[in-house]
C-alpha cells in the first residue's frame, strides 16, 4: 500500500528505457514503453485515491545520508489533488503519442521523447509527494530537465532552440529562487522537512516577506503567472503536442501546488500575500486571454490561455489567502476549492485542446490558424473534441469549467459582501475581471473553432486532411468525458475538494462548499440539455416535414463567386478586441504602402509579440552583453597587466585587512 | 645581528633603484648579479653565530644568484641578439619615482610590524619588502622577457633577504628548496625564451596577446 | 611509509616512463600508476591517521581530497592511452612522465604537514605542468605557458613570503619557529597577530593564484584553453583543490589563534568577487574551453565563499571540493573529445536570448547571425584552420555531447547531482548564519553563470551538425567510459553518501572549524 | 400553480413585446404600423416553410438557433417574475443566468462562422466584442444587488427585501437599473447598439449573423430573441419595481404592468435615438459599466 506511488514513479521513470530498442523492433519497444507508463499511471491513480481516504497509509519516512535530507514521502489529500490529474493526463498523452510521434515517423528522436516523457512524469510525481526540500528539489529538477529535453525535441529549427533556451534559463531562475526559499525556511525552522504551520512563530517580518517573494518567484515562474510567463508560450508551442498537453495540463500546475504548499506553512499570512496573488491573477487572466486573441499560431494561442487559467487559479488562491488573513473561512473554502477544482478542470480541457490541436497539426502540417478552415467536415471527431474543450475552457455550462469558476465567483461575491475593505475590494475587482476574462475567452475560442473547423479550407493541404486514428481520438474521448462528468455532476467532487481544503487550512470544516446548490446546478444543466434536445427534435421534425435544400453556396449578399480566401480571418475577427488592449499588448502591424489609383499588390501582416519577453527581458540581455564585453578589456592578454593586478591585490589586501 | 648587515642592506636598496633606473639590459643583469653576491655576503654576516647552513646558503646564493643566472641571461642576450635597450612600458624616471615611493611605503609598512629582539632597528624586513616591490615593478613594466626574468630574480632576492631573517630558525631543507626552485624556475624560463624566439622571432612579451576573449 | 609511497611511486613510474623505449606501451604506465595510487591512497585513508614523521601526515580534508584526486587521475589515465593514440608524433615520453610526476607532487602537497615542504611541492607542480601545457607545441600554447609560469611563479613567491611571515610571527613570539602545522596550531594563540595577519593575506593571495581566484585568475583561461583535456582535468580538479587545501591549513592556524573571523571575512569577499568575475566573463563567451576555465574560477570562488560563510556552509564547501574535482573531469575530458572531433573550440551562436523580430511568428526566430561571429583567433593556427563552430553535438557526437551537457548541468548545481547538495548546503549556511545578503548575491551570481554557460552549451549540443567533419572522427570506448564513470560518481554523491564518507566530510568540516 | 403561470408567460408573451415595441415606434413615426401580434403570424408562417442551407455549413449551423433558444428558455426559468419565485432557484443562479447567455452567444457566432461568409464573420466579431464589454457592467450590477441582498441568488436579491433597500440605497439602485437597461439594449441588439430593421449588412450585428438561416430555424431565432428581451426586461423590472401587494394575482398584474412599461421604454428609446457608430458603442458600454461601479462604490463607502 505505502509503496504504491514509489512503484508508480519507478515504473514511469524507467518506462522509456524499454523503448530504446533497435529500429526493427521499434514498434514493440514503444508499445511496451507506453504499456509500462500506463501501468505506472494506474498504480499512481490508485495511490492518489488512497491519499484521499487514508493519507497516513502512504507516509514513508526513511533516513537519507545527504545533509538535511530525509526520504519523507507524504500522500495527503493535497498531493492527491495534483497527482490524480497528473497520472490521468500523462497516460492519455502517452497513448496519444503512440501514433502522434512514433519511431517510424521520427526515427531520430521518438525514443528520446518517450524516455524524457517518462522521466518528466516521474519527477512530477516525486515532487508532489515529497515532504523534504532535497527530495522535492530532485523531483523538481527531474521534471524541469526532462521537459527541457522534450521542448528541444526538434532542435534543428532555430525557433525551437530559442524557445528551449528561454525555457532552460527561466526554469533555472525558478530553481534558484527555490534554493533561496528552502534555505530561508531552514534558517527559520531549522529543518528542511515540510511540517505544516511550523513557521510563523519564529519568523521575523523580513523573513516572512522574503519567504513569500522567493516562493512567488520560484513557483510563479513555473506556473507562468504574468509577468513571469515569458518561457511558456514558446515552450508549449514548440513541444510535441502530447508533451504540450502534459506541460500545460499538469507541469505548470506544479507552480500552483508549490504555492499552495508554501502558503500552507502560515496559518495567518500577511494580508498583502493574498492581495499580491489576486493582483497577479487578474493581470495574468486578462492579459493572457488578450494575448491569446491576437495569436496566429494555434498552439501558442492555447499556451496563452494557460496563462489566463493560471490567473484564475491564482485569483482563487489569493482569495483564500485573503480570507485566511481576515479569518473568514467562507472565503478560504470557496477560493481554495475553486482554485483546486480549476486545477483539475484546466488539466483536463487544456490537455484535450492540445491533443486535438495536435491532431490538426498532424493532419495538416501547419499551426497557422489563418491557413486552416473547414476541418469540421474532414475531422469530425477531432472537431467535436475541440468544441467540447472550447466550451469547457470558456467556463460555460454545462461543462466543468463553469463549476470551478462558479466556486471562485461565489467566494468573490461573498468577499464583496463583507464589511472590511480588503475583502470587498478583492470581490469588487475580482468578479468583474473574471467576467471579462470569461467573455474574452468566448470571443477567442469562437474565433479559433470557427476559423479552424468551420467554413471552407483555406489551402489545398487542409482540403485533403483526414481524421486521425483511434489511438489519438481515444484519449481525447476520455478527457472529454471527464470534462462532461465533472460538469454535469459537480457534487461528486465536492468531498474530495473539501478534504484537500481541510488539509490546507485545518480550521476549515471537513465539508466545505455549497454542495446543495451544486446538486441544483446539475438539475439546471439537465434542464438546459432537455430544452436543447426538445428544440433540436422540433427542428429536425420540421426539417423532415418540409423539404430542405443543401447544395447551394453561402448567401454572400449578392456576390456571385465567393472564394475561401474571402472568409473572415482570425486576425480580423480579433482585431477590435486586441485594439482595446493595445496599450498593454503593443501589437505590431506591417501594412503595405498603397500609392496611386492602381496600387501594387500588398499584404497586411499583424503580430502580437510578447511584450515582457520582447521589450523587457531580451533588450535587457542585449544591453548587459556589451557592457560585460567592455569589461573584457581588462584581459587583453598582456601579462604585464596580469602581474599588475596581483600587485594591486597584494597592496590592497595588506592595507585593507590589517 | 652584526653591524655590517644594515649597510649591506642599504646597498641592496640602492641597487634596486639602479635596476629601476638603468636603460641597459646588460647593466640590469650585472646589477642583479651584484645584488646576488651581496646577499651571499649578507648571509654570512647576518647572524653572530656562523653555522654550516649559513655557509651553504651563502655559497649557493653567490654561485647561483651572483654567477650562474647572470651568466645564463648574458648568454641568452648574446645568442638571441637582443637589442640592448630596456624598453619599459612606463618611462624610467616614473618607474624610479614609483620605486622610491614603494621603498618608502615598505619602510612604513615594516615599521608597523613588531620586530623580534634580534632584529631591532635592522633593515631586514623593509629591505626585503622593498626588494620584492622592485622585482614586481620590473616584472610589470619591462617589455622584454629577459628583463622580466631579471625582475623575477630580484623578487626572489627579496624573499631571500626575508629568509635570512629566519635563517637559523628555518630548517635547511626549505632554504635549499628556494634555491633549487629558483634555479628550476629561471632555467625553465630560459628554455621558454628560447622557444619564444623561435616561434615569434622576438622575446618582446608585449606581442603575446593572442589569448583573450 | 604509505604516504611516502604515495609520493615516490608515481615519481618512480615517471622515471620509468622517461626511460621506457617503446612508445606504444608507454601510455599504459599511466593506468598502472593510477591503480597503484588508488590502492595506496585507500590504504592510507583506511589506516589509522599515520603521522610517522612530523612532516608527512593526512588531515581529514587531505584524506577526502586524496581519494578524489586518485579517482580523478585513474579515470584520466584510462582516458590517456586512447587520447595519445589519436595524437601521433607528439612527445609522449615527456607527457607521460610529467603526468605521473604531477600526480606525485599533488600527493606530496596533500600529505605534507610541513608548510615549507608543501610549498616546495606546489612549486614543483607548477614546473612539472610546464611541459604538459606545451604539449601541442604551437605559438598559442607557448604564450599560455609563459603567462602560466610567470604569474604562477610570482604567486608562489608571494606565498613563500607569507610563509616566512608566518614563521616570523612565531619567532617574534619568542617561540622556536617551526613550519610543522601541528606545532603552529598548538602555539597559534601566542603568535604575533600583525605578522600572522599579513602572513595570511600574503599566503591567501599566493596560493589563491594557484587556485585561480580573481583577480589572480588571469592565467587560467589561457592555460586551460590551450591545455589538452587531460591536463585541464588534473589542473582544475587536482592542483586547484590542493592549493585550496593549502589555504585551509593556514586558515586552521587562524582559527586556532581565535582569529577565524579575520580569515573568513577575506574569503567571503574573495569568493563573491571570484564568482562575480567568472560570471561577468562567461557572458557570451563562445570558446568553450575558456568557458570551463572561468567555471573553474567560479567554483574556486564557491569553495572559498563556503568556508568564508562558516557554520554549516563549511560542510557544503567540503562536499563541493570533492564534487567539483570529479565533475571537472567530466567537463574537460568531454570537451577534449569535442575539440578533437570538431577541430574548433568555438560554439555556434546561441538562439533565443537575442531580441528577435516578431518573436514566435511564422517560426521566425532570429537566425543567429550576430556580428560577434567573426572567425576566432584560433583559426589563425594551422591545426584549427577551416574549422566549423561546434553545433549539433547531440546528432554528431551523441555520447560526448550528452556527457558535456550533463556535466554542465552538474557543474551548475542541478539536482540530483552532488554539486546541488553542496551548493544548497552553502546557501543554507549563508541564511542560517545571518549572511542573508551574501546568500542572495550568491544565488544571483549562480544565475548569471548559468545564463552564460547555458546559452553557449545549448548552441553546442543542439542544432544541425556541420556536414564537413570527416566521418572517421567519432567517440571511442576509451575516450567515453572514464567520463561516464566520473559522471556516475558525481551523480552517486548527489543521491547517497555512504556512512564512511558522511563521517569523513563531517570530520573535515569539524577539523577546519574546531580547535 | 404560479410556476405554471410563469412557464406559460415565458412561452406565450415574448412575441407580444416586440409587437408593442414596433407599435410604439410606429406611433412616434405617425404610422399605424403592423398589428401587435404580427410576430406570431410570422412565426407560424416560418414554421411551415422549407429551408435552404449552404453546402458549407455543418451541424454547428443548425445547433446555433437551438442552443440560443434553449439557453434563453433555461434562463427564463431562473428569473422571478415580480413577487413570484422562479421555478428554479439555487445559490449562484445569477452566475448561471449570466453564463447561459454567453453559451448562447458562443453557438450563435459559431453558426455564423459556419457559413464562411465574410459578412457573418464580421457580425460575429462585433457580437463577441460588445458582449465582452457588456459582461463587466452586468457583473458590477450583480455585485451591488448581492451586497444588498446578501446572497448570490435571484430569489434573495430581487426578493421583497429589495423594496426596503430602495429606501436607504436608492442612488446605487437607480444607477444599477440604468446600467442593466443599457445591458438589456445591447444584449437584445436594439437601438442604439443595432438596428433590427436595417438592410445594410455592413452595419448589422445580430441580423447579419443569421442571414443564412431560414424557415423554422429563423423562426426559432426570432422567437429566441424575443424571449431574451422578455427575460432581461423581467430582471430590469425586478430591480426597478420590487413592489409586492399581498395578493398574488395583483402581483402578476403589477409585473405585467412593469413589463409593459419597460417595453414601451425600449420602443421610445428606439424612436428618439439614432443608432450609434460602431466605434462609439464601446464607449456607451464602458459608461454603463462605470455607472454600476459607481453604484457599488456609493454602497460601500
Amino acid at each position: 500500500m505505502r509503496w504504491l506511488i514509489p512503484c508508480a514513479i519507478a515504473l514511469t521513470a524507467l518506462s522509456g528505457v524499454a523503448g530504446l530498442v533497435p529500429a526493427r523492433r521499434a514498434r514493440q519497444g514503444e508499445l511496451l514503453a507506453v504499456g509500462l507508463l500506463v501501468l505506472g499511471a494506474a498504480l499512481g491513480l490508485a495511490g492518489s485515491v488512497v491519499g484521499f481516504v487514508a493519507p497516513d497509509a502512504l507516509r514513508i519516512d526513511l533516513p537519507w545520508s545527504l545533509p538535511g535530507a530525509r526520504l519523507l514521502v507524504r500522500g495527503d489529500a493535497l498531493s492527491s489533488m495534483f497527482l490524480a490529474p497528473l497520472f490521468f493526463v500523462a497516460a492519455a498523452g502517452a497513448v496519444y503519442g503512440l501514433s502522434y510521434w512514433p519511431v517510424r515517423e521520427h526515427p531520430r528522436d521518438a525514443r528520446g521523447v518517450r524516455l524524457y516523457y517518462g522521466i518528466t512524469v516521474a519527477g512530477l510525481a516525486t515532487l508532489l509527494c515529497a515532504a523534504n526540500a532535497v527530495l522535492f528539489l530532485v523531483g523538481w529538477e527531474l521534471m524541469a530537465l526532462g521537459a527541457f529535453m522534450l521542448v528541444g525535441t526538434e532542435h534543428e529549427r532555430a525557433e525551437v532552440r530559442g524557445a528551449s533556451l528561454v525555457y532552460l534559463v527561466s526554469t533555472r531562475a525558478g530553481t534558484l529562487c527555490l534554493f533561496g526559499f528552502f534555505a530561508l525556511l531552514y534558517a527559520v525552522t531549522g529543518s528542511l522537512d515540510f511540517d505544516l504551520g511550523a513557521v510563523p512563530g519564529r519568523a521575523s517580518a523580513t523573513e516572512l516577506h522574503g519567504l513569500f517573494i522567493l516562493a512567488l518567484g520560484g513557483f510563479g515562474l513555473k506556473a507562468g503567472l504574468m509577468p513571469l510567463h515569458v518561457w511558456l508560450p514558446g515552450a508549449h508551442a514548440n513541444a510535441p503536442s502530447h508533451v504540450s498537453a502534459l506541460m500545460s495540463g499538469v507541469l505548470i500546475k506544479m507552480g500552483v501546488s508549490g504555492l499552495v504548499r508554501a502558503t500552507a506553512f502560515f496559518p495567518s499570512p500577511p494580508l498583502w500575500w493574498g492581495a499580491a496573488l489576486v493582483g497577479c491573477g487578474i493581470v495574468s487572466g486578462i492579459l493572457g486571454v488578450a494575448y491569446a486573441l491576437g495569436q496566429h499560431d494555434l498552439k501558442r494561442l492555447l499556451a496563452y490561455h494557460s496563462v489566463e487559467n493560471i490567473g484564475i487559479i491564482a485569483l482563487g488562491l489569493g482569495l483564500a489567502l485573503v480570507g485566511r488573513s481576515l479569518g473568514a473561512p467562507a472565503l478560504v473554502g470557496l477560493g481554495l476549492a475553486g482554485a483546486l477544482l480549476h486545477v483539475w478542470n484546466h488539466g483536463l480541457f487544456k490537455a484535450l485542446l492540445f491533443l486535438s490541436a495536435g491532431a490538426v497539426v498532424h493532419a495538416t502540417g501547419t499551426r497557422e490558424i489563418d491557413a486552416l478552415g473547414g476541418l469540421g467536415k474532414r475531422m469530425p471527431k477531432t472537431a467535436l473534441a475541440f468544441l467540447v474543450g472550447s466550451v469547457a475552457i470558456c467556463g460555460l455550462p454545462p461543462l466543468n469549467g463553469f463549476v470551478s469558476e462558479l466556486l471562485v465567483y461565489l467566494g468573490l461575491f461573498e468577499a464583496a459582501a463583507s464589511p472590511d475593505a480588503p475583502a470587498w475590494l478583492t470581490g469588487a475587482l475580482g468578479a468583474p475581471a473574471l467576467a471579462l476574462i470569461g467573455a474574452l475567452a468566448v470571443a477567442c475560442f469562437v474565433k479559433v473553432y470557427g476559423v479552424v473547423f468551420l467554413g471552407e479550407p483555406r489551402s489545398a493541404k487542409v482540403d485533403e486532411a483526414h481524421e486521425v486514428d483511434k489511438l489519438m481520438t481515444g484519449p481525447m474521448a476520455a478527457l472529454g468525458a471527464a470534462c462532461a462528468l465533472i460538469g454535469l455532476a459537480p457534487a461528486l467532487v465536492m468531498p474530495v475538494l473539501a478534504r484537500a481544503a481541510h488539509t490546507w487550512a485545518p480550521e476549515l470544516a471537513e465539508e466545505v462548499g455549497p454542495v446543495a446548490s451544486l446538486a441544483w446546478l446539475s438539475l439546471a444543466n439537465g434542464l438546459l440539455l432537455g430544452l436543447g434536445l426538445v428544440a433540436a427534435a422540433w427542428l429536425a421534425w420540421r426539417a423532415r416535414a418540409a423539404a430542405t435544400v443543401r447544395d447551394v453556396p453561402t448567401w454572400d449578399c449578392g456576390y456571385a463567386a465567393p472564394t475561401p480566401r474571402m472568409q473572415y480571418t482570425a486576425s480580423s475577427f480579433a482585431a477590435t478586441l486586441v485594439g482595446f488592449f493595445a496599450f498593454a499588448l503593443r501589437p505590431a502591424r506591417f501594412r503595405p504602402e498603397l500609392v496611386g489609383p492602381f496600387p501594387q499588390r500588398g499584404t497586411l501582416f499583424t503580430s502580437l509579440p510578447d511584450v515582457v519577453l520582447g521589450r523587457l527581458i531580451l533588450p535587457a540581455f542585449a544591453l548587459i552583453g556589451p557592457l560585460l564585453a567592455r569589461l573584457r578589456k581588462l584581459t587583453q592578454g598582456s601579462v604585464h597587466a596580469y602581474l599588475l593586478y596581483m600587485l594591486v591585490a597584494v597592496v590592497a589586501a595588506l592595507l585593507g585587512w590589517r | 645581528m652584526s653591524a655590517l648587515a644594515s649597510p649591506l642592506l642599504v646597498v641592496v636598496l640602492l641597487i634596486n633603484l639602479f635596476l629601476l633606473g638603468t636603460s641597459r639590459v646588460r647593466a640590469a643583469i650585472t646589477g642583479a648579479a651584484a645584488q646576488g653576491v651581496l646577499l651571499g655576503v649578507l648571509a654570512l654576516v647576518i647572524d653572530d653565530a656562523l653555522s654550516g647552513s649559513h655557509i651553504a646558503v651563502a655559497a649557493g646564493a653567490i654561485v647561483l644568484k651572483g654567477i650562474a643566472f647572470p651568466a645564463l641571461l648574458a648568454r641568452a642576450i648574446r645568442d638571441l641578439a637582443v637589442r640592448r635597450e630596456i624598453e619599459p612600458l612606463i618611462g624610467l624616471v616614473p618607474s624610479l619615482l614609483i620605486g622610491a615611493i614603494g621603498t618608502a611605503a615598505s619602510l612604513l609598512f615594516a615599521s608597523s610590524l613588531p620586530l623580534a629582539p634580534a632584529h631591532e632597528g635592522s633593515l631586514v624586513v623593509p629591505g626585503a619588502l622593498a626588494t620584492v616591490f622592485t622585482g614586481f615593478m620590473l616584472l610589470t613594466t619591462r617589455r622584454k622577457a629577459i628583463t622580466q626574468v631579471v625582475g623575477y630574480l630580484v623578487l626572489e632576492n627579496g624573499l631571500f633577504i626575508m629568509g635570512l631573517g629566519l635563517l637559523e630558525a628555518m630548517p635547511f631543507l626549505v632554504e635549499v628548496g628556494i634555491l633549487l626552485d629558483l634555479f628550476v624556475g629561471i632555467f625553465v624560463m630560459g628554455i621558454i625564451i628560447n622557444h619564444m624566439r623561435r616561434e615569434f622571432g622576438s622575446i618582446d612579451t608585449e606581442r603575446l596577446t593572442s589569448l583573450r576573449e | 611509509m604509505v604516504l611516502a609511497a604515495l609520493i615516490l611511486v608515481p615519481l618512480g613510474l615517471a622515471l620509468v616512463a622517461l626511460l621506457w623505449p617503446a612508445a606504444r606501451q608507454r601510455p599504459w604506465l599511466l593506468p598502472l600508476g593510477g591503480v597503484a595510487h588508488l590502492v595506496l591512497s585507500i590504504a592510507a585513508v583506511a589506516g589509522r591517521p599515520a603521522q610517522l614523521t612530523p612532516w608527512l601526515g593526512l588531515d581529514p580534508i587531505a584524506r577526502l581530497l586524496l581519494v578524489a584526486v586518485s579517482v580523478l587521475f585513474l579515470s584520466t589515465s584510462l582516458y590517456a592511452p586512447g587520447y595519445l593514440a589519436l595524437k601521433p608524433g607528439r612527445d609522449q615520453r615527456v607527457f607521460t612522465a610529467c603526468l605521473l610526476a604531477l600526480l606525485g607532487m599533488i600527493s606530496a602537497i596533500l600529505a605534507a604537514q610541513h608548510l615549507g615542504l608543501m610549498w616546495v611541492a606546489l612549486e614543483a607542480c607548477t614546473l612539472t605542468t610546464a611541459p604538459l601545457l606545451y604539449f601541442h607545441r604551437n605559438a598559442r600554447s607557448l604564450e599560455a605557458l609563459w603567462k602560466y609560469l610567470l604569474v604562477g611563479s610570482v604567486g608562489i613567491a608571494i606565498a613563500f613570503l607569507g610563509t616566512l611571515f608566518l614563521a616570523y610571527s612565531a619567532l617574534h613570539a619568542g617561540l622556536t619557529p617551526s613550519l610543522v602545522l601541528s606545532d603552529l596550531v598548538g602555539d597559534a594563540p601566542r603568535l604575533s597577530r600583525p605578522w600572522l595577519h599579513s602572513g595570511f593575506v600574503l599566503l591567501f593571495i599566493g596560493y589563491g593564484t594557484k587556485m585561480g581566484l580573481a583577480p589572480m585568475h588571469t592565467w587560467k583561461p589561457d592555460a586551460y584553453g590551450e591545455a589538452s583535456g587531460l591536463v585541464g582535468t588534473l589542473l582544475a580538479g587536482g592542483v586547484s583543490s590542493a592549493a585550496f587545501l593549502a589555504i585551509l591549513r593556514f586558515h586552521k592556524i587562524l582559527v586556532a589563534a581565535g582569529d577565524g573571523a579575520f580569515g573568513r571575512q577575506i574569503m567571503l569577499v574573495a569568493g563573491l568577487l571570484s564568482i562575480a568575475v567568472a560570471a561577468a566573463f562567461m557572458a557570451r563567451l563562445r570558446d568553450f574551453k575558456r568557458l570551463l576555465a572561468y567555471s573553474s574560477v567560479e567554483h574556486m570562488g564557491i569553495l572559498v565563499l563556503g568556508v568564508g560563510i562558516g557554520g554549516s556552509a563549511t560542510l557544503g564547501a567540503m562536499l563541493h571540493l570533492v564534487n567539483n574535482a570529479l565533475v571537472k573531469g567530466v567537463l574537460f575530458l568531454a570537451a577534449g573529445n569535442i575539440h578533437r572531433v570538431y577541430g574548433s573550440k568555438r560554439a555556434a551562436a546561441p538562439e533565443g536570448l537575442t531580441p528577435m523580430p516578431h518573436e514566435g511568428e511564422r517560426g521566425g526566430a532570429a537566425d543567429g547571425a550576430d556580428p560577434a561571429d567573426r572567425p576566432p583567433p584560433s583559426a589563425t593556427s594551422p591545426a584549427l584552420a577551416s574549422s566549423a563552430p561546434v553545433s549539433g553535438l547531440l546528432r554528431r557526437l551523441p555520447w560526448s555531447g550528452a556527457l558535456f551537457l550533463l556535466g554542465v548541468l552538474a557543474v551548475t548545481g542541478s539536482p540530483p547531482f552532488g554539486t546541488f547538495v553542496s551548493e544548497l548546503t552553502i546557501v543554507r549556511g549563508a541564511f542560517a548564519t545571518g549572511h542573508g545578503a551574501a546568500g542572495i548575491a550568491f544565488l544571483a551570481l549562480l544565475f548569471a553563470v548559468f545564463v552564460g554557460m547555458g546559452s553557449t552549451v545549448l548552441a553546442m549540443v543542439q542544432g544541425p551538425a556541420p556536414s564537413t567533419l570527416p566521418a572517421e572522427r567519432r567517440d571511442t570506448v576509451l575516450t567515453i567510459a572514464p567520463v561516464v564513470a566520473l559522471l556516475a560518481c558525481v551523480l552517486g554523491l548527489g543521491l547517497y553518501l555512504p556512512a564512511g564518507l558522511q563521517t569523513a566530510f563531517a570530520e573535515a568540516a569539524a577539523w577546519l572549524e574546531g580547535p | 400553480m404560479h410556476y405554471v403561470v410563469h412557464v406559460l408567460l415565458v412561452l406565450a408573451l415574448p412575441p407580444l413585446l416586440l409587437g408593442i415595441v414596433n407599435r410604439v415606434k410606429a406611433l412616434f413615426a405617425g404610422r399605424r404600423g403592423p398589428p401587435v401580434l404580427q410576430l406570431y403570424f410570422d412565426l407560424a408562417k416560418l414554421a411551415q416553410k422549407s429551408t435552404v442551407q449552404s453546402r458549407t455549413t455543418s451541424f454547428v449551423f443548425r445547433a446555433g438557433p437551438v442552443v440560443a433558444l434553449a439557453t434563453t428558455a433555461c434562463a427564463a426559468m431562473l428569473v422571478p417574475f415580480g413577487a413570484h419565485k422562479a421555478p428554479l432557484s439555487f445559490g449562484g443562479d445569477l452566475l448561471f443566468f449570466a453564463y447561459l447567455f454567453a453559451l448562447g452567444r458562443f453557438f450563435t457566432v459559431a453558426a455564423a462562422l459556419d457559413t464562411g461568409s465574410a459578412f457573418e464573420g464580421m457580425g460575429g466579431a462585433r457580437e463577441v466584442t460588445f458582449g465582452a464589454l457588456a459582461e463587466p457592467a452586468l457583473f458590477f450590477g450583480l455585485l451591488v444587488l448581492t451586497r444588498l441582498g446578501g446572497a448570490v441568488r435571484f430569489a434573495v436579491v430581487l426578493g421583497p427585501g429589495l423594496a426596503d433597500h430602495w429606501v436607504e440605497a436608492a442612488p446605487s439602485l437607480v444607477l444599477v437599473a440604468v446600467s442593466l437597461f443599457v445591458v438589456l439594449l445591447s444584449e437584445t441588439c436594439r437601438v442604439p447598439f443595432d438596428d433590427p430593421n436595417t438592410h445594410l449588412e455592413l452595419t448589422m450585428i445580430h441580423e447579419v449573423m443569421v442571414l443564412d438561416h431560414g424557415g423554422p430555424a429563423l423562426g426559432m431565432i426570432l422567437y429566441g430573441a424575443a424571449m431574451k428581451l422578455f427575460v432581461l426586461a423581467a430582471v430590469v423590472v425586478g430591480v426597478a419595481l420590487p413592489a409586492s401587494s399581498g395578493n398574488p394575482w395583483l402581483d402578476w398584474l403589477l409585473f405585467l404592468g412593469g413589463m409593459l412599461g419597460c417595453t414601451v421604454l425600449v420602443g421610445v428609446v428606439e424612436s428618439i435615438m439614432a443608432r450609434l457608430k460602431l466605434v462609439a458603442v464601446p464607449k456607451l458600454l464602458v459608461t454603463a459599466c462605470l455607472l454600476s461601479a459607481v453604484g457599488l462604490v456609493l454602497l460601500v463607502r
